[in-house]
């Protein structure tokens, strides 16, 4: 079990957590120690240029982001397919490299159709 | 006194700011910048409208360094106010004193010899580069260049500060102009300094060309941002740099030939465009036209008194009247006006200051653009607070 | 040995739970990321080590990011009043505590015939490299066909038409800079 | 080692999981989210059954939640288009709500 | 780390954990001193030449200007703090994060300097705010905000952690806020914190 | 360019109805003013800024200048009738006295434009307007119609001088806070009492000092 | 082609970054505290003020005629004056400022007391390290801690010391030459009082009667002769005497200006009743 | 001796391990590799600050940090005392729980990546067979962590800072991606390990690494182009350009926190870096046959160190772009050339051996960087101009 590799990434996830806990948890104990923590209404408001915040942060959001997400959605799937073929990508005759290339193609159609469709112009 | 029952008459549509609709796709933002942003030189506030990015509305708020100067101005002598001067434009108090004097010396009719001239002269215009520098630095600064050109313009900037201070003693608040001349006479050990300093200023100006001139990020973040037409720019009284940038040929020191400008030879650069870029360029080659200016007041600065001897400094009492003078300071037309009732004190003193002025059109210019071009186009107006609110 | 797969277990349930109840959207998604992470877990657990990456990489990386913009699209921060839950919500449990029972129930019945222990197969990407350009190449086709689809037919759902309502931001409203705005502090 | 027995019943149990959350949630991107849950839910399954599977070498269930991944990354992105432009259009993400404004 | 013997000696009495962690604060506070990025006016182009290459202030670590009051250790009110800007500034003071520091920089910022007999300018940036170290100056030169910068790791130095004097931000029971004062038809409401700020009463 | 006396000429030929008063200069510089009527402002601007020979497209500043009502003591010579014995008869006789008489004459705001144009390269015109008083008819017609730089700096004088322009399309305070009520640049505006203590109090300063210790021995005030 | 604006930016840097260690003219930094630029000899910070000798109190040039305090644009000057005299430079009896406060966190630096004086009295500082936790303690500066000597004039503003210095020299010649004279016609006249020109002669006096503190007190022994003057709590017209003959300085304008705020600050309520609270 | 000095930590821990027992051996042997990695990249942050503040000072003809210990070099342990000891503030109406939570995904993550980079020959922490997938897959939830600082620090900055990341590292992670996929094409793994290996021969002493072929090169910049902008430094530091949204995604943070933040973020350049020099450089490789005695780990961490010093050379020179010059550029310029470069090194394959298939790619290459950058520079309206003058 120790000899998994997966051991190796639970130990190394672990001691990162700790290392980003620690500190945290040192300067809170800093604060109940020495420096207490004095949060008052105005300090703990949204810092907003020095002004009080007006209306929410939380507002509706356009849909530019949204469209350049499902672009990236689409190309990370892609690179699932794509990282096998990589891999195997020495071994492989030339019709398999074709059908790669068609999917390839296939995809960088949709990219290009978003293109000029204009879903890449930021709003 | 509120404005109530004041009837708002449908204005004529050309030189206001366009309404921009928002597309109805997300919910609008309402975001302060400033006053304590930090991109607003100081302590300006614009309260913006976001749509998504889109800057859909932009209100500027003003009056948080209104330091009451024309108040002050009123309460004080003529000679007092001279410092205060110094502190409106805080980048480039020598053309302040200029301007202010040169309003005085036309409510009274005051001579000044001629070395005095030019050594106002080779001040304002050793001014003009430093702030030209500077303003391009922090245009910079705002684009995120981490501060590196900054530092290339503070560098030559604190060359020339050097040159200010042991001539008039101070870094930044010289106050070093009088009515009828200057306070004291530059040595011979100055002007050699000066010399130097102003031979080697065509290398910065080079390198600062180098560094940023062709840099593709800078021009494409630049080019066909903020752009103002030349009629909205003449109607809004835009003056300066910023006014010949969108090409309308006005530089005071040609037209009203104020001091004696007329006796040296130099050009003044035009821009096509009216963008940010062209703000920033026409700054650039001001620079260098003002080298120029320099060296050519430098070679010819005649030997003489620099106060007239007549001028009165204390106890100054000018005759009822009034008088407005101004000067082609280094952000545009600044310039003061003087009603005189007689007394120790102006009746009235006015500044008309271009920072202030020149950002009639933030809003025309921001409209429509990203909110971080609003930065940059800001930055480009190049305002100095302590003169926008006085 | 068993502790781990009970943790990881509770892991992905404890995320989907919370995914589920969590009245605050965004938390929801974040409970969702931490349910995709314990499957991917999972599927490391049984030796699928690129599907596992596949699944953080996919769910983990793109497709929580596709949900946190589409809950911050439709202004669903904030926990609506009118509660969570449908008004139905009860047939909604018994419905799927039923559909639960069903499966344990044949799990645990099929459970003495399952396999328990099979030796680790050793599959490398290249493996499924291999298999992916010769026996599923077909299917791969049609992912690409698929997803070429996906991303135009989400693309096109999603983005907004010109012809919306207009909302002009001079239009009466509390705030938003409207002449005689008033506001210093 | 763990048996089959037990990834079944927890891919079940999240199953259920996911169904009890598009059955009774309001907001529609809850449901996607059920919905997520679910097909993951079913990866979990092609995933150990392949493990267990007398011929893993020939990767079936694999390549079968591979290309699940996919699909289901695929179904996301529309299913969420969709709720995004309904929000448009109707400013709700209720279901119920959504249910009314058809009739 | 410049602490004097007879502050050691006195530290000695409080342990030498105290002490070692003490210095150890001490050092990490006035080693680390960012500002926050916040000009006001003239004294605000003095301060940035500070930062700039010919005084460097990052010399000192203190060129990581924050633009963020709660990143930021060190306010310098660089130049006139008008009536309208005071709240601005009283809260953004108040939402800086515990140890803060004020530097008051120039005339303006201490007393309301050339501009105190105006209607908009705030006489003193004091009246609302504990400020730590004063420059007099208008504007101070660079150098004379890199000795205020040496007088406040000064002043930091000599603070105990623990005991009677302890500065502000370790006392549970000084107070944390400063009231923003509010505009008023005339003046600031209230045109002082009476907490923070009495008239000086100075013989003559 | 014209003489400030063509220039009102021209005006009351373009603009029927209009009043353009001439006030002199007496400085050196010469720089003399229009001064014209509310009413007719607007047309008046209008011509200026259309005018092919005069062509001030650019306006520069704008000022307001307050002038307080002025108590004029003037000496009049009154006649009138004043009792008097006459030959031992009480009779009603005319004398001629001189008598001091106070007027108040009402002070006005006054705001000052003043016009370069950047085509033809000449200027200023100064134009100027006067409000009837300094306390209810403080109304000017805008400018800022005409040439937008009046935008903001109209808004200044309606913050600092209290001119109300009509027409404006966003007159609010520019440089004071909203709910500020005074007028601080009119010559009676009285400054909050904010003493701050000064080791240099003198002359005005001095007094505000000795009125503000007044104040907070009554009670009046915290500080 | 895209990017070489880029590069260009990126060689300029490195120019920059690599000069920085060879040339001084890349590396601008002055290491402040150990290492200073010389000032220059223009530089002005805070005003002083100068006495002349070794003892600060008697040399001080000051003659309270309070034109810096009503020239001073922030009005951070404040003068009160003696109520009676000592003899200045040229050995005339001068009124001397009792108490001469400068608010330095007031001060604008524009060096327009410096111009206005005509005693040559105060003089700008050049001394900037300054900051200080303590308001009114560190920042309002008395009479003492203004006081600096002439040297130390000399030494910040060499060349503008000496000129002032031969004026004064050509002054101080000028009014002995005339008391020479005068004393001479006395002399004549035979039997006269001893002239007022004669500084290096103190005739013990009394001290005036004022409530005068005890440092006042201390020096008011030492303060010389003053004939009639003396006697006169304040005196009416400080300055004349000095500005007549103090020709060489000033000009018209200085003499008239010198003579004014004395006047008015007469009529002016005493700033003694300072309010504290 | 060059052994030795090559396999010195695995020597040395080897020797540590060898007091133990048999069974503890290997889990200890990973916690101690684990904990020198954990150990040595905030290090390397602390003197990488120290360096960047220096250098970008010498660049602006200044001296930088040189106050706090001797040559400055105590400055970061200064900062982190500090941050440790200030106030920690969480806005009353921020999302507690995820404001927490944030900062500490982050570094969890940003660590994470490690785990497959060989910093030296037979230095690394676990060879996986999905060893690139894995790292992406790690790099892909940093984006969730920065989402979650923005948004519950629920302030206006914060939120559109954070959007801004998200968007511009959703964009960038593409090309990162597609760009790597190009090395796998030629080694045939996604191990890392194998990567290297893969470019271990020296022809006439130089090496041959990947960034020695036309689609090499290619990928590599892109590489460059797209590892900048996912760590969001400049000229890609968009979402804390602090010229419009004050401190991005990170403003309402304090303390320790906010260090977390700045930790993460350039531990996330170390970790893009190390990938770089693996996939292009020949991660621990010499770069000349001659110099192979020096240790490997030296080579990789010099590597390393010469890609920081670009970082901060294009930090102290370059201004920023904007947001949709900034997607534009990654949609429509870095992607497009990625996806030809697959194409490019496909064809390299089959080209077979030659100059001729030097030429072809390099010629494909070179063409569409020059009508890309120009359509793009067409399409964005801008180029040098010249001015006129007035008498």
């Amino acid at each position: 079990m120790a000899s998994s590799p997966y051991f190796s990434l639970a130990v190394l996830f672990v001691v990162a957590l700790g290392f980003g806990l620690a500190p945290l948890g040192l300067a809170w104990l800093w604060q109940k120690v020495f420096s207490p923590a004095k949060p008052n209404e105005i300090k703990n408001a949204i810092y907003e240029c020095g002004l009080e915040s007006r209306g929410d942060a939380w507002v509706q959001f356009r849909s530019a982001y949204y469209l350049y997400a499902i672009i990236f959605l689409i190309f990370d799937v892609e690179a699932i397919f794509l990282l096998p073929f990589a891999v195997a990508f020495t071994g492989l005759g030339a019709a398999a490299c074709v059908s790669m290339l068609v999917f390839v193609l296939l995809l960088i159609e949709g990219l290009a159709w978003a293109w000029a469709k204009g879903v890449l112009t930021w709003a | 006194m509120s404005p109530s029952g004041i009837k708002t008459e449908k204005l004529a549509g050309w030189n206001r700011p366009p309404v921009i609709e928002s597309d109805g796709e997300g919910e609008l933002l309402e975001v302060a910048m400033g006053p304590h942003h930090p991109s607003t030189h100081g302590v300006f506030r614009m309260d913006v409208v976001l749509d998504g990015e889109r800057v859909i509305k932009l209100k500027p708020v003003f009056g948080y360094l209104h330091r009451n100067h024309e108040q002050l101005g009123e309460r004080q002598s003529y000679l007092a106010s001279m410092p205060y001067t110094d502190r409106l434009d805080y980048f480039c108090s020598l053309t302040n004193n200029w301007a202010y004097a040169l309003a005085v010396e036309k409510l009274v009719g005051q001579e000044v010899p001629e070395r005095a001239e030019y050594l106002r002269v080779i001040l304002a215009e050793l001014t003009r580069i430093q702030n030209h520098a500077s303003t391009i630095g922090f245009l910079l600064q705002e684009m995120g260049a981490s501060g590196t050109p900054l530092m290339y313009a503070f560098r030559e900037r604190e060359k020339i500060l050097d040159l200010f201070e042991s001539l008039t003693g101070s870094r930044m608040m010289c106050n070093y102009m009088r009515f009828g001349g200057c306070r004291v006479d530059a040595s011979p050990a100055w002007l050699e300094a000066t010399r130097k300093v102003v031979a080697g200023l065509p290398a910065f100006v080079d390198e600062f060309e180098r560094f940023l001139m062709t840099n593709e990020i800078l021009m494409a973040r630049c080019q066909g941002i903020g752009v103002l037409k030349p009629d909205l720019a003449v109607n809004a009284g835009i003056s300066g740099p910023m006014l010949r940038a969108t090409g309308v040929n006005y530089d005071i020191r040609k037209v009203d030939h104020y001091g004696i400008y007329d006796r040296f030879k130099f050009r003044v650069p035009l821009g096509d465009h009216g963008d940010i870029y062209d703000r920033y360029m026409v700054r650039m080659l001001e620079m260098r036209e003002s080298i120029l200016i320099l060296n050519q007041a430098l070679k010819d600065l005649p030997a003489g008194p620099v106060m007239d001897p007549k001028a009165k400094i204390r106890n100054f009492r000018p005759k009822a009247g009034e008088s407005y003078g101004r000067i082609e300071a280094p952000k545009g037309e600044l310039g003061f006006y003087l009603i005189s009732d007689g007394g120790p004190n102006p009746y009235r003193y006015r500044v008309r200051p271009p920072s202030f002025i020149n950002l009639t059109v933030l809003e025309d210019m921001c409209l429509g653009s990203n909110v971080a071009d609003v930065v940059l186009i800001f930055g480009s107006v190049d305002i100095v607070l302590g003169e926008v609110d006085r | 040995m068993d502790f781990v797969f009970y943790l990881i277990s509770a892991f992905a349930v404890g995320g989907a739970l919370a995914a589920v109840l969590l009245k605050n959207l965004v938390h929801a998604a974040l409970a969702l990321t931490i349910a995709f992470f314990g499957l991917a877990l999972l599927f490391l657990r049984l030796d699928a080590q690129f599907a596992g990456f596949a699944q953080i990489l996919v769910y983990v990386g793109a497709v929580a990011i596709l949900v946190v913009f589409a809950i911050l699209l439709t202004k669903g921060s904030e926990v609506p009043k009118e509660g969570v839950f449908s008004k139905s919500w009860f047939a909604g449990l018994a419905i799927s505590a039923g559909v639960f029972a069903v499966l344990a129930w044949a799990v645990l019945q099929a459970a003495p015939s399952l396999p328990n222990e099979t030796a680790a197969p050793a599959v490398t990407v290249n493996d499924i490299g291999n298999a992916l350009m010769s026996r599923y190449v077909l299917p791969l086709e049609i992912i690409a066909v698929l997803l070429t689809a996906a991303l135009l037919g989400a693309v096109i759902v999603a983005m907004h038409e010109k012809a919306g309502p207009k909302q002009s931001a001079g239009a009466p409203g509390p705030s938003l800079l409207g002449t005689g705005e008033r506001r210093n502090s | 080692m763990t048996p089959l027995a037990p990834y079944l019943i927890v891919a079940a149990l999240i199953f259920a999981i996911g169904l009890a959350g598009a059955l009774t949630r309001r907001n529609a991107i809850m449901v996607l989210i059920g919905i997520e849950l679910m097909l993951n839910a079913a990866n979990l399954n092609l995933i150990a059954f392949w493990r267990y599977s007398p011929h893993p070498e020939l990767l079936s269930g694999m390549m079968f939640a591979i290309f699940s991944i996919a699909v289901a990354a695929a179904e996301a992105a529309v299913g969420l288009g969709l709720v995004i432009s309904i929000y448009r259009h109707a400013k709700t993400t209720d279901v119920e709500e959504m249910n009314r404004m058809k009739g | 780390m410049a602490v004097d013997e007879k502050l050691k000696i006195e530290l000695g009495k409080q342990g030498v954990m105290v002490t070692t962690i003490q210095e150890l604060y001490n050092w990490g506070r006035r080693s680390s001193i960012w500002p926050m990025q916040f000009g006001l006016a003239c004294c605000a182009i003095e301060m940035i030449a500070t930062t700039m290459a010919r005084y460097d202030l990052a010399r000192f670590g203190s060129e990581v200007f924050r633009p963020s009051p709660r990143q930021a250790d060190l306010m310098i009110i660089s130049g006139t703090v008008t009536k309208k800007m005071a709240p601005q500034v009283v809260r953004l003071y108040n939402q800086m994060a515990e140890p803060r520091y004020v530097i008051a920089m120039g005339a303006c910022a201490i007393s309301g300097g050339p501009f105190k007999q105006g209607y908009n300018v705030l006489k003193g940036i004091d009246r609302y705010i504990p400020v730590d170290v004063h420059i007099p100056g208008c504007p101070p030169r660079p150098e004379a905000l890199i000795q205020a910068f040496m007088t406040l790791q000064k002043k930091i130095d000599e603070q105990h952690l623990t005991g009677e004097d302890r500065p502000r931000h370790l006392d549970e029971q000084a107070p944390g806020e400063f009231n923003v004062p509010e505009f008023g038809e005339h003046d600031l409401e209230p045109p002082s914190n009476p907490g923070t700020w009495t008239v000086p009463k100075i013989i003559q | 360019m014209k003489s400030v006396e063509e220039i009102k000429a021209a005006i009351e030929a373009a603009v029927p109805g209009a009043v353009v008063k001439v006030i002199l200069n007496p400085a050196p510089n010469a720089q003399h003013s229009l001064l014209i009527d509310a009413p007719h402002a607007v047309a008046v601007a209008e011509f200026l800024r259309d005018d092919d020979e005069l062509a001030l497209d650019f306006l520069s500043n704008v000022t307001g200048v307050d002038f307080l009502d002025k108590e004029i003591a003037e000496k009049v010579k009154v006649t009138r009738q004043v009792p008097k014995e006459v030959d031992g008869v009480q009779q009603m006789v005319d004398e001629t006295v001189e008598e001091t008489r106070k007027r108040v004459e009402p002070g006005y705001l006054e705001a000052v434009y003043h016009l370069f144009s950047v085509s033809k390269k000449h200027g200023p015109v100064i134009i100027r307007m006067r409000t009837a008083n300094r306390t209810d008819l403080v109304e000017l017609p805008s400018l800022t119609p005409i040439w937008r730089s009046a935008e903001f700096q109209e808004r200044e004088v309606f913050d600092l001088f209290g001119i109300v322009f009509t027409g404006h399309p966003d007159l609010r305070r520019i440089l004071m806070w909203d709910e500020f009520k005074d007028h601080p640049m009119r010559r009676d505006y009285v400054e909050p009492d904010d003493y701050e203590y000064e080791p240099t109090a003198h002359d005005d300063v001095l007094k505000r000092a000795q009125a503000h210790k007044a104040k907070v021995s009554a009670g009046e005030v915290s500080q | 082609m895209l990017g070489d604006g880029i590069l260009k930016g990126l060689a300029e840097t490195a120019k920059n970054f690599a000069g920085s260690f060879v040339s001084k003219e890349r590396m601008t930094t002055v290491e402040y505290p150990e290492e200073r630029l010389p000032l220059p000899e223009a530089a002005r910070n805070f005003p002083f003020l100068v006495y002349d000798g070794d003892d600060w109190e008697k040399g001080l040039r000051c003659v309270a005629c309070q034109i810096c305090e009503k020239e001073c644009p922030p009005k951070c000057i404040y003068i009160e004056k003696s109520k009676d005299k000592k003899p200045d430079y040229v050995g005339k009896p001068q009124i001397y400022p009792a108490k001469f406060d400068i608010d330095i966190s007031v001060c604008m630096s524009c060096q327009i007391c410096v111009e206005v004086c005509p005693f040559e009295a105060i003089k700008m500082n050049t001394e900037f390290e300054l900051a200080t936790d303590d308001r009114f303690g560190g920042l309002l500066l008395d009479r003492k801690e203004l006081a600096r000597s002439n040297e130390y004039y000399h030494q910040i503003h060499p060349t503008e010391a000496s000129e002032v210095d031969a004026r004064l020299a050509e002054e101080k010649a000028k009014v002995e030459a005339k008391a020479k004279a005068a004393a001479e016609a006395a002399a004549a006249k035979a039997a006269a009082p001893p002239a007022a020109a004669a500084p290096a002669t103190p005739i013990a006096k009394p001290a005036a009667p004022v409530e005068a503190r005890p440092a006042t007190a201390a020096k008011a022994a030492e303060v010389a002769k003053a004939p009639a003057a003396a006697t006169a709590p304040v005196a009416p017209k400080p300055v004349p005497g000095t500005g007549s003959d103090g020709a060489a300085s000033m000009t018209p304008e200085d003499k008239k200006a010198a003579e004014t705020p004395a006047k008015t600050n007469e009529g002016e309520p005493k700033a003694q009743g300072e309010p504290k609270e | 001796m060059t052994e030795r000095l090559d396999q010195i930590f695995v020597v040395l821990k080897h020797w540590l391990l060898g007091y133990l027992p048999e069974s503890w051996q290997t889990p200890v042997g990973v916690v101690i590799s684990v904990v020198c990695i954990i150990g040595l990249y905030p290090a390397l942050f602390a003197i990488t600050t120290v360096l960047e503040r220096k250098g970008v000072g010498r660049m602006q003809n200044r001296l930088g940090p040189n106050r706090v210990g001797p040559y400055g070099i105590l400055q970061p342990m200064a900062d982190g005392i500090k941050s440790l000891t200030k106030e920690d503030i969480v806005p009353t109406s921020a999302d507690a729980v995820v404001h927490f939570l944030a900062p500490v995904i982050l570094v969890v993550t940003v660590f994470m990546g490690f785990a497959v980079l060989p910093m030296g020959r037979n230095m690394v922490l676990v060879d996986m067979d999905a060893g690139l997938l894995f790292y992406f897959a790690m790099g892909a939830s940093t984006e969730l962590s920065v989402f979650m600082a923005g948004w519950s620090s629920r302030n206006k900055y914060s939120l559109l800072g954070a959007m801004r990341a998200v968007a511009q590292m959703i964009s960038y992670e593409v090309a990162l991606l597609l760009s790597s996929v190009v090395i796998v094409m030629m080694t045939g793994s996604l191990s890392l390990v194998k990567i290297v290996e893969a470019q271990n021969h020296y022809s006439y002493g130089f090496p041959h690494w990947f960034i020695f072929t036309p689609w090499g090169l290619a990928a590599f910049i892109m590489y460059a182009i797209a590892g900048t902008a996912e760590t969001n430094r400049s000229p890609f530091d968009l979402p804390e350009g602090e010229s419009e949204l004050v401190a991005g995604y990170h403003t309402e943070y304090s303390g320790f926190k906010f260090a977390l933040f700045f930790l993460g973020e350039y531990v996330a350049m170390f970790s893009i870096s190390g990938l770089g020099s693996t996939l292009f450089l020949g991660g621990w490789m010499a770069p000349f046959s001659g110099l192979q005695f020096i240790p490997s780990w030296i080579w990789f961490f010099g590597k390393l160190f010469v890609s920081m010093c670009v970082f901060i050379w294009l930090r102290g020179t370059l201004p920023r772009l904007r947001q949709d010059q900034l997607m534009n550029f990654a949609w429509k310029f870095v992607l497009p050339m990625c996806l030809l470069n697959l194409f490019v090194a496909g064809l390299w394959r089959f080209m077979g051996e030659g100059w001729l298939r030097w030429l072809v790619c390099s010629a494909i290459l070179i063409l569409a960087y020059v009508s890309l950058g120009r359509e793009g520079m067409r399409r964005q309206k801008f180029g040098p101009r010249s001015y006129r003058y007035a008498e």
